[in-house]
């Protein structure tokens, strides 16, 4: 099972990639950003999943003894915990750039801004 | 219980969400395709066993950043008002 | 007991299943609206039912769940469908009667200041 | 203060269908959080002031439970038999009731009774008359769709909200 | 042209990505790392049912601190960024019932918060997820009542003594010598029960207050900001 | 058997989620496509109590506690968007 989530988390990021390379859009390109988030956060997750395994809540008695062989693996969960949180942080900074941006120049099109192009 | 299958299918449909996120006309769509996505990705969580990360991205990935995306979107949809405001009815019906 | 708690639960499915059959077959917004809302509430209300048969140490959690399914389900269909009504959103050609078209009352729109 | 007190009681019954225990400690910890909650949020919230405590209400509560259940089965047949039938038997339209209860948290009652129950949903609430969007009209006239939409709740909930 | 040179860069990505997917087989067991933190003696050692939660808040307690900070740093961003324009908005009024549903889910809504970030030892959920949860409900009340004013005052204090005492808990561990961030500055109690784990529910419910009112905060930046419409 | 049927259940309501989809990618209106969006969101917690009986784990269930409530805020906000009195 664990290919098959991973092969997903591959392809969101191709396509969160493919978004943020070829659309115009600056929110569009916010959303690739964000479809990339969530294939990273799958793929992490996937690699930690041990077959077989089991949540890493003990809440009953037989996972007490012998913890190490039945569950998954609890570390990249925890990364992934705060990645996500900083995920919302990071879309909601972005977006109040493009919010700026666009009450600068009334456009979104990522085109028209070429100040600093050169 | 094996869940081969159904985290395929799943992954189908995310496959599917995100391309409508990607090319559909309408923002608004977009939006919803993107919390979409978060909303099955935070399924295929639940069977590889991390209710956890399950439980941020039900609440952040689908909840909260949609909610602020439609508050961008209302704001830029009200700053470019001028001269497209007739044709508002036809944009959400289309 | 637990033969039955299944039963209800494949009762649940089925009662899903009539729910997105509706949303394709219905002709207009708010056909769909009401098949939709009907049908997963009592779809989604069958399903923990048939789990508190099948699990019953877990009740409190279900019940709970069921409640919130009550409660906040018909809420989001009738404000989405007070929105739909506002913007326009064209009838099917087979409506018979709109009322609220016809009364003044409601013709109103009230705004909030602040 | 009643308001104070119901709020109180709903967050404590939520407290513990959360954690599914009477443990003394638990208890101890849901009873301070609920008090600071309703103490913090329901500074002046009026929802429950209307609402009967009496022993009849209590039973009519139970009552009014049952009728809707029955309807929301009944109302999913209804849905079943209609989506199902290749000619699709539907004939909707906007039609207006009215309702005698004031109290507004009955009036939300009614109204999501009113969305769950056979081929009903409404649309828009103004002062006393609701709104409803009919599956199948039978009659346009206001008397006689609030006779057969509002009627047979608005009994029960009149009683348990005053 | 440009797209065709785009589908050639993803297609170099993606061979790059795929040994990582041809190399992995899968796993058997855990990592050496997570089979130290499942021993008996350290779980007991901790004390928490959730090891995700034990990792989040004691060993890589760091991490989360810094997580929090750049929460913070982007919440005092979008507040620095967004000015408030105070125009006068005229809105459609909101259906009564949604206000007396709104009015109703609030406090049950927050409860559930509570739960969750007091409960984060034992059940999944914690500072974060309960935090989200509080902000939902924050939001919704905002959606119902445009017109309440939301407490800026109350919002930015309870952010910034829940930050003080979450940086105290943790220097007072390294102060009377066991470590920065460690948990066992409070008893560690029986397995499995709430007041068990030592100190990470605590920490946890100061993490789940501050991560609800930075996330307030900024959904209340972006609402203060709509214009005339 | 109880699995069995479970499975059947299962595979009814990842049928009628895929069902979903296609007036999600038909549309005609926005409207539609959020009724769509929730319900698959309503779907899923019914997908999430199963999954909760089949592995045997309660704590399943927080996440579809959380699913149900915050569930209808995402739809509320994209009406108050469309009315245009956000």
């Amino acid at each position: 099972m664990e290919y098959i989530t991973i092969t997903t988390g591959f392809l969101i990021i191709l396509a969160g990639l493919w978004a943020i390379m070829t659309r115009k859009n600056i929110i569009r390109i916010i959303i690739g950003f964000s479809l990339f988030d969530t294939g990273i956060h799958i793929v992490m997750v996937s690699m930690a999943y041990v077959k077989g395994g089991v949540a890493p809540i003990l809440d009953k008695n037989e996972l007490l003894t012998d913890t190490a062989n039945k569950i998954v693996d609890p570390v990249p969960q925890a990364l992934v915990l705060t990645a996500i949180v900083i995920g919302l942080g990071v879309t909601a900074l972005m977006l109040a750039y493009a919010m700026k941006l666009h009450s600068e120049k009334k456009s979104l099109d990522i085109e028209s801004f070429k100040d600093l192009k050169w | 219980m094996d869940f081969k299958i159904i985290s395929a299918l799943l992954g189908i449909i995310m496959l599917a969400m995100s391309f409508i996120a990607i090319y559909h006309k309408k923002m608004i769509v977009a939006v919803i395709a993107t919390g979409a996505v978060g909303l099955f990705a935070s399924i295929m969580y639940l069977f590889l066993a991390a209710p956890d990360v399950a439980m941020t991205e039900a609440a952040i990935g689908s909840g909260l950043s949609t909610i602020i995306f439609f508050y961008v979107l209302n704001r830029i949809r009200s700053n470019d008002k001028e001269g497209r405001e007739s044709d508002e009815i036809d944009e959400v019906i289309k | 007991m637990e033969l039955l708690g299944a039963i209800i639960t494949l009762m649940g499915s089925f009662v899903l299943l009539v729910a997105s059959i509706g949303l394709i077959r219905m002709p207009d917004v708010y056909n769909r609206l009401q098949v939709g809302t009907k049908a997963t509430t009592l779809g989604t209300i069958l399903s923990l039912i048939g789990l508190v048969f099948l699990m019953p140490g877990w009740w409190g959690k279900l019940i709970l769940l069921i409640f919130f399914v009550m409660m906040t389900n018909p809420v989001s269909s009738h404000v989405l469908a007070r929105a739909s009504y506002f913007i326009k959103i064209p009838f099917t050609d087979r409506t018979v009667v709109d009322k609220l078209k016809v009364s003044t009352k409601a013709q109103k729109v009230e705004y909030e200041e602040k | 203060m009643k308001n104070f007190f119901i709020t109180f009681l709903i967050l404590m019954i939520v407290w513990i269908l959360l954690n599914n225990t009477f443990q003394p400690d638990i208890l101890i910890v849901g009873a301070v959080i609920a008090l600071f909650l309703s103490m913090f949020l329901c500074k002046r919230c009026e929802l429950f002031t209307d609402m009967n405590f009496t022993p009849k209400g209590i039973i009519y509560t139970i009552i009014f439970l049952g009728v809707f259940m029955v309807d929301l089965i009944k109302s999913n047949l209804d849905v079943t038999r209609r989506v199902l039938n290749p000619a699709l038997p539907i004939k909707p339209g906007i039609v207006e009731v009215k309702t005698k209860l004031k109290s507004k948290f009955a009036r939300m009652l009614l109204a999501n009774s009113i969305t769950l129950t056979p081929g009903t949903l409404t649309v828009d609430v103004k002062d006393d008359s609701f709104f409803i969007h009919w599956i199948d009209v039978k009659d346009e006239d206001v008397k006689v769709a609030s006779k057969e939409i509002v009627e047979k709740f608005e009994k029960y909930l009149e009683v348990i909200y005053g | 042209m440009k797209k065709l040179f785009v589908f050639i860069i993803l297609i170099a990505l993606a061979s790059m990505l795929y040994p990582l997917l041809d190399t992995f087989h899968g796993n058997d067991k855990l990592s050496e790392l997570s089979q130290f933190y499942a021993q008996s003696e350290n779980v007991s050692k901790v004390n928490a049912q959730n090891l995700v939660t034990a990792v989040v808040v004691t060993y890589r307690g760091l991490d989360t601190l810094g997580e929090v900070t750049i929460l913070f740093l982007a919440a005092a961003i979008i507040a620095f960024f967004l000015k408030t324009e105070s125009e006068k908005r005229t809105l459609r009024k909101n259906s009564e019932i949604f206000k007396t549903a709104a009015k109703m889910l609030v406090p049950i809504i927050t409860m559930v918060g509570i739960y969750i970030f007091i409960n984060g030892h034992l059940t999944p959920g914690g500072g974060f997820q309960g935090g989200a949860v509080i902000a939902s409900g924050v939001i919704l009340m905002l959606l119902a009542f445009p017109n309440m004013e939301f407490n800026h005052k109350f919002f930015e204090a309870l952010e910034s003594i829940s930050g003080v005492v979450y940086v105290g808990l943790a220097a007072f561990g390294a102060i009377i010598g066991l470590g920065f961030l460690d948990n066992a500055i409070l008893p560690l109690g029986k397995f499995g029960e709430l007041f068990s784990a030592g100190a990470i529910p605590v920490i946890y419910s100061f993490v789940g207050l501050k991560v609800g009112a930075e996330l307030s905060n900024i959904l209340n930046k972006f609402k203060s900001v709509q214009a005339e419409n | 058997m109880v699995n069995t049927i479970l499975i059947v259940a299962v595979a009814i309501i990842l049928l009628s989620i895929g069902l979903t989809m296609i007036r999600f990618v038909k549309g005609k209106t926005s409207v539609d496509r959020v009724i769509a969006f929730d319900v698959m969101s309503i779907a899923s917690i019914a997908l999430i109590g199963i999954l909760a009986y089949v592995t045997q784990r309660i704590i399943y269930l927080d996440v579809a506690i959380v699913y149900g409530l915050l569930g209808f805020l995402a739809v509320i906000i994209i009406a108050k968007y469309l009315e245009k009195s956000l």
